[in-house]
């Protein structure tokens, strides 16, 4: 609108203030805390984002490890933890669950990811609202400590699973957790804020600050992935949102929203619950997907099979995802007509996610694959997505899902979907950002060491306990000894070998961590673009400084432009001219 | 800039009307730039230039807001009246047919979603459908309390007792 | 099943196994079939010295088939389910087929209750029969189910009978099952409802209908010197 | 010194307005969520009317006025901002806020008459959803009025005009809300 208010509207500058250094009072000559703790400075937040995100990680594996070992060895002490009470084990899992989906994955592939890719890939030198992107970060950061203060006050952390369904979660006399209760809550709904302001930031940034030249299809595919799932995060989490502020008020001023004796409704919780918990897998996995795809065209050396194609399955995956959410509730007492309904829309989401496998196996096609460790972790991420999205029919399937629900076959089955989501494609990321982030290599050996040492162990953890949910092992139970079927020795067995693998599995992590803080300070030095790569971040200096570019980059082409026929160079960056 | 939290506090050095801004690269400065980019600018022109002369459109198209405003008022009188009659059909279109009207003519005047880009009003419009949707897979859980093979008995009896009580106060 | 599994035991155990057999079937196709082409793909397509990688867009249709033929046939796949499905569904979730007798099932934190009709065969009279943790069921016949919950969401869970229903506070859900199969089997609470989640464990037995005549006139001569009174509404 | 990005404009709408309509957008659905949770127990439970009696439909229809007159003179404000008139804009901002204050004052005075009349949070459903729907638009006309507070401040010296737009859109946006919850908390009895 042509008022003078909207100055900002291009066309009423100078060309210079796009090549400008980085401005005064930024950069190098800032304190330590201005620079690390208080920066608006994507990068810096992305990284603060990360390394939160990894500390979370860490908490949420010791406590699948100490639950774990008690499901072994029932009853026996676990080393570092001590013995298991039935209100810790249920503290455990419900709080490694919330860890993992709400302060791993989110943080790390959304925030960490995005915070970093965002303006380095659009060729922009900041996100649109630096401030507001440190709001984000500091209400996340509340959201951390409030979580792990109800993990230590009195009456243990919460314990209702990560569904929190009331009247469990909304009553102290059924919970017993009264604190750990409202605790948790109120942390789930900080992180809520923190993700919905740092996703208005996003999808702004990326509408509207694209360099000259970037077209919409000029966008790399991670970035629409990030704001796809922004997008759908935003609309999905808004019920829950206000779902929560009512299981707050049940909580601590004696509403009566979900309880049953005086009107309310349980069920109506569970709704506004799926209804953003279903989206949100998708949330998570748009993101790996674009990382993923970002690694394979690179070191096939490949276009990206039908770009659009890519990009119209997200939109529709983030669209159909809206649909299904009461595919959780089959057997939960709603309407059963309904499962019909929903049964169809659940098997019908397998149509744009097998179609973006399809693309990624395509994409492989007459390549010229190089096997580096980021490379490893892509395709692993492939392979096993697919096992976790071929399971996925069992539980959709209303049928079989009436045996299936609630047993280790649903959790086999999404550990297999999130773990290539918030591990392996994190890990691919983290391994091919690497030298951009920190100017320095990733020792490869170790790298290779850590992804043969995670990927087996993976597998030998969560096929037996596919084999125990098809034996009718339910879920979230301390000790199977009390119930005759389960407690036979061929079962215990198969949760020995699960135990072992997952221990062996977090033995190798610490190659990782090794790996991850060596090459930060003693690695080799990093080149621009070590990978050759033609999206916009490589165009930066290694790592870039505040500001990203010294000459603001101009768009000629789409990102993955790689053997390219008669030309000399089998790669062709964005912003290099014809 | 400072390192406070507030952002709403505009701390910053103040960036007053005329200091000069950034802007979109020239497309002159690019003659021999790829035709691709070359495009692309030029869409972003027009596109600028089509903002432009929305905006332009709009300062001649705008009703004039006190006149929004006292069509406004009187729905609002009809929509409190309306309903003295105690007709529930009468109720439900007044009180919520009028509430609607009231909304669009906020939004269409109020908030100029008539002169902005198509695609706002679409992307709000999609978060209300994302709710009717949510209405629709939740109510026959929630708003019924009698289905197939089961019942809520709680709420079916809560809803008795109420009116009873109701009923006893003399309503 | 293999020995593993739970013995099927109810009328509709076999059907749900079949289909789960069936996507499997269907689900190992597909997984086998994209695992092995992109384990191909990396091994033919890796590195040589001196080939560039070929220059594929992916736009052009001769070339979005290989895409698009297996969408179509994973659609096709897909409605086979939902069919599949729906019908194990409407089955053992939606309709109700005339019962031989009703039993009521309470949950609560942390047991079961069960209200066996006794003799007459039906509920809300002298003779009920109230057990807790231990349900008694005839082999043969149908019974009807009536979940309720006293206080937080509980999961009735039979994985012998492949039976699965939430029990949710303030609400009464019926269902059905007819046992096939003799013998005494698990119940489970499979949602999580508290500290005993983990303590909630119940069996139920299937018995001949000599022995479960026998076990009737046992506890119903004990149940009436208890004296319950019938289950006020 | 603002970054580059949020300078840029290729999609034709400044930053800070395209960052508003999306908050519009997700708080749409925050409050669709209530609402739609509201209006099915409002449709089983008929005792609901029965509870809605006692609430004070004038004191409703009073503050839909007094809101629909603030974002009047919020788009006032807007317009002498478009002219380049800072300390006009400034004075019709703070006349909106004034609206919020006496919208505030009015719910303030009818909570205390209800709560005295033995209507709280925890009465029943009704009046939990009455408390929680009110109380968090309550919420958000005080965040406007914060937010009005420092763009007026700025607008008086003239600076960063394009911000009274976007408290604007914000406010009307939360006078919309109110007029639904109008009709769904007072009117339908």
């Amino acid at each position: 609108m042509a008022q003078p208010a909207n100055q900002e509207a291009p066309g009423s500058g100078t060309r210079q203030s796009e090549t400008l250094a980085p401005p005064a009072g930024h950069g190098e000559h800032e304190g330590f805390f201005k620079k690390y703790l208080f920066s608006t400075d994507h990068k810096a937040i992305a990284k603060q984002y990360l390394f939160t995100g990894m500390f979370m990680g860490l908490i949420g594996a010791f406590m699948a490890y100490t639950f774990r070992f008690q499901l072994a060895f029932p009853g026996s002490h676990v080393p570092g933890f001590g013995v298991v009470s039935p209100n810790e084990y249920n503290a455990l899992v419900t709080n490694h669950g919330s860890i993992m989906v709400f302060w791993v994955a989110m943080p790390v592939l959304i925030a960490a990811f995005g915070n970093y890719l965002i303006p380095l890939m659009l060729g922009c030198d900041d996100m649109a609202f630096p401030r507001l992107n440190r709001l984000s970060y500091q209400v996340f950061f509340l959201s951390v400590v409030v979580l792990l203060i109800s993990l230590f006050v009195p009456g243990g952390g919460f314990g209702g699973a990560w569904t929190a369904y009331p009247p469990l979660s909304s009553k102290a006399e059924y919970s017993l957790t009264p604190l750990g209760s409202t605790l948790w809550l109120v942390a789930v709904a900080l992180e809520f804020v923190a993700f919905l302001i740092g996703g208005i930031n996003f999808v702004t940034t990326t509408m509207n600050s694209r360099a000259p030249g970037m077209k919409l299809y000029d966008i790399p595919i991670v970035v629409w992935m990030i704001v796809i799932a922004s997008l759908v995060f935003m609309a999905s989490v808004g019920p829950l949102v206000a779902g929560a502020v009512m299981l707050l008020f049940d909580q601590l001023f004696g509403t009566a929203f979900y309880d049953p004796a005086r009107g309310g409704d349980p069920l109506l919780w569970q709704h506004l619950f799926w209804f953003f918990g279903h989206p949100e897998v998708y949330v998570v996995l748009l993101p790996a997907c674009g990382i993923v795809a970002e690694v394979i065209t690179v070191f096939s050396r490949k276009k990206l099979f039908g770009y659009k194609t890519v990009l119209y399955t997200a939109i529709a995956t983030g669209i159909v995802s809206f649909f299904v959410w009461a595919h959780h509730q089959f057997v939960a007492g709603i309407d059963p007509r309904m499962a019909n309904v929903f049964t169809a829309t659940t098997v019908i989401i397998s149509l744009p996610v097998a179609e973006m496998v399809f693309v990624l196996v395509a994409t492989l096609y007459g390549g010229s694959i190089k096997l580096t460790t980021p490379m490893l972790w892509a395709l692993a991420f492939i392979a096993e997505f697919i096992i976790g999205g071929v399971t996925g029919l069992f539980l959709g399937a209303s049928g079989s899902d009436i045996y299936l629900h609630d047993t280790y076959f649903v959790l086999a089955h999404f550990h297999y979907t999130f773990v290539p989501i918030a591990i392996i494609a994190v890990f691919a990321g983290l391994t091919y950002w690497f030298p951009k982030m920190f100017g320095r290599h990733m020792n490869e050996t170790l790298g290779k060491i850590h992804f043969w040492g995670t990927i087996i162990p993976f597998n030998s953890i969560f096929i037996p306990l596919f084999l125990l949910g098809l034996a009718g092992q339910h879920r979230r139970i301390y000790s199977y000894e009390g119930f005759p079927e389960l407690a036979r020795p061929e079962l215990q067995q198969l949760r020995i070998i699960a135990t072992v693998s997952l221990i062996v599995m977090l033995c190798f992590q610490l190659v990782f961590l090794f790996n991850f803080v060596r090459s930060m300070f003693r690695g080799r030095i990093a080149e621009r673009n070590p990978w050759k790569a033609n999206t916009l971040e490589w165009v930066a200096a290694s790592p870039p400084p505040h500001g990203n570019f010294e000459t603001m980059p101009t768009v000629y082409r789409g990102p993955y432009e790689y053997s390219v026929p008669n030309r000399d160079e089998d790669y062709w960056p964005q912003n290099q001219p014809a | 800039m400072t390192s406070s939290p507030n952002e709403t506090h505009e701390a910053g050095p103040p960036a007053s009307g005329d200091e000069p801004r950034a802007r979109e690269a020239d497309p002159a400065e690019h003659a021999q730039a790829a035709e691709h980019a070359q495009a692309a600018e030029h869409a972003q022109a027009a596109e600028h230039a089509q903002a432009a002369e929305h905006a332009h459109a709009a300062e001649h198209a705008h009703a004039n807001p006190v006149r929004v405003w006292a069509i406004l008022c009187a729905l609002l009188v009809v929509s409190v009246v309306g309903p003295m009659a105690e007709i529930r059909l009468l109720t439900l279109i007044t009180a919520f047919g009028i509430a609607g009207v009231k909304a669009y003519l906020v939004a269409k005047h109020f908030l100029r979603l008539g002169v902005e880009r198509r695609y706002v009003a679409y992307a709000l419009v999609v978060s209300v459908a994302f709710m009717v949707l949510f209405f629709a897979g939740t109510a026959p859980d929630v708003m019924e309390h009698r289905g197939r093979l089961w019942t809520n008995h709680a709420a079916q009896k809560e809803v008795e007792r109420a009116l009873k009580e109701a009923a006893r106060d003399g309503h | 099943m293999t020995g593993r599994y739970p013995t099927a035991a109810s009328s509709y155990a076999g059907d749900i196994d079949g289909l789960i057999l069936f996507i499997a079937a269907l689900v190992f196709f597909w997984g086998i079939l994209v695992e092995v082409v992109f384990f191909g793909f990396i091994f033919k397509f890796r590195e040589k010295k001196g080939r560039k990688a070929e220059y594929v867009t992916g736009e052009e249709k001769r070339q979005k088939r290989w895409i698009t033929i297996p969408h179509a046939l994973v659609f096709v796949c897909d409605i086979l389910i939902i069919v599949a499905a729906v019908r194990v569904w409407v089955d053992v979730k939606q309709t109700l087929p005339t019962p031989d007798a009703t039993v009521r099932v309470i949950s609560q934190q942390w047991a079961w209750t069960f209200v066996h009709p006794g003799p007459d065969g039906a509920l809300d009279t002298a003779d009920d029969i109230t057990t807790v943790d231990e349900l008694h069921l005839e082999v043969g016949k149908t019974y009807h189910y009536e979940l309720e919950s006293k206080d937080v969401v509980h999961s009735l869970s039979i994985p012998a009978f492949r039976l699965k229903q939430d029990a949710v506070p303030g609400r009464t859900i019926r269902g059905w099952f007819r046992p096939i199969r003799e013998g005494t089997y698990d119940l489970q609470c499979a949602e999580i409802c508290g500290i005993g989640h983990g303590l909630m464990p119940a069996i139920v037995k299937v018995e001949s209908a000599a022995q479960h005549a026998r076990w009737m006139d046992e506890a119903g001569r004990s149940a009436l010197a208890a004296a319950p009174r019938p289950r006020a509404r | 010194m603002k970054p580059i990005a949020t300078t840029r404009s290729a999609t034709g709408i400044p930053t800070g307005r395209l960052a508003v309509w999306w908050l519009i957008a997700s708080e749409i659905v925050i409050f669709g969520g209530l609402l739609a949770s509201y209006v099915m127990h409002r449709i089983g439970h008929a005792e609901f009317g029965d509870y809605a009696a006692h609430t004070n439909t004038w004191a409703g229809a009073f503050n839909t006025l007094v809101l629909l007159t603030s974002s009047l003179s919020a788009v006032l404000a807007h317009e002498a901002a478009e002219k380049g008139q800072g300390p006009r804009a400034a004075r019709m901002l703070l006349f909106t806020i004034l609206g919020g204050a006496v919208f505030l004052i009015v719910k303030s005075f009818e909570w205390t008459a209800e709560i005295r009349a033995g209507y709280t949070l925890a009465t029943n459903m009704f009046w939990s959803f009455y408390y929680t729907a009110a109380g968090l638009h309550a919420l958000h006309v005080i965040a406007g009025m914060v937010a009005m507070a420092f763009v007026a401040r700025d607008a008086f010296s003239n600076r960063e005009l394009q911000r009274v737009e976007l408290v604007g859109n914000y406010w009307h946006f939360v006078d919309i809300v109110w007029i639904f919850l109008f009709p769904l908390l007072y009117i339908a009895k």
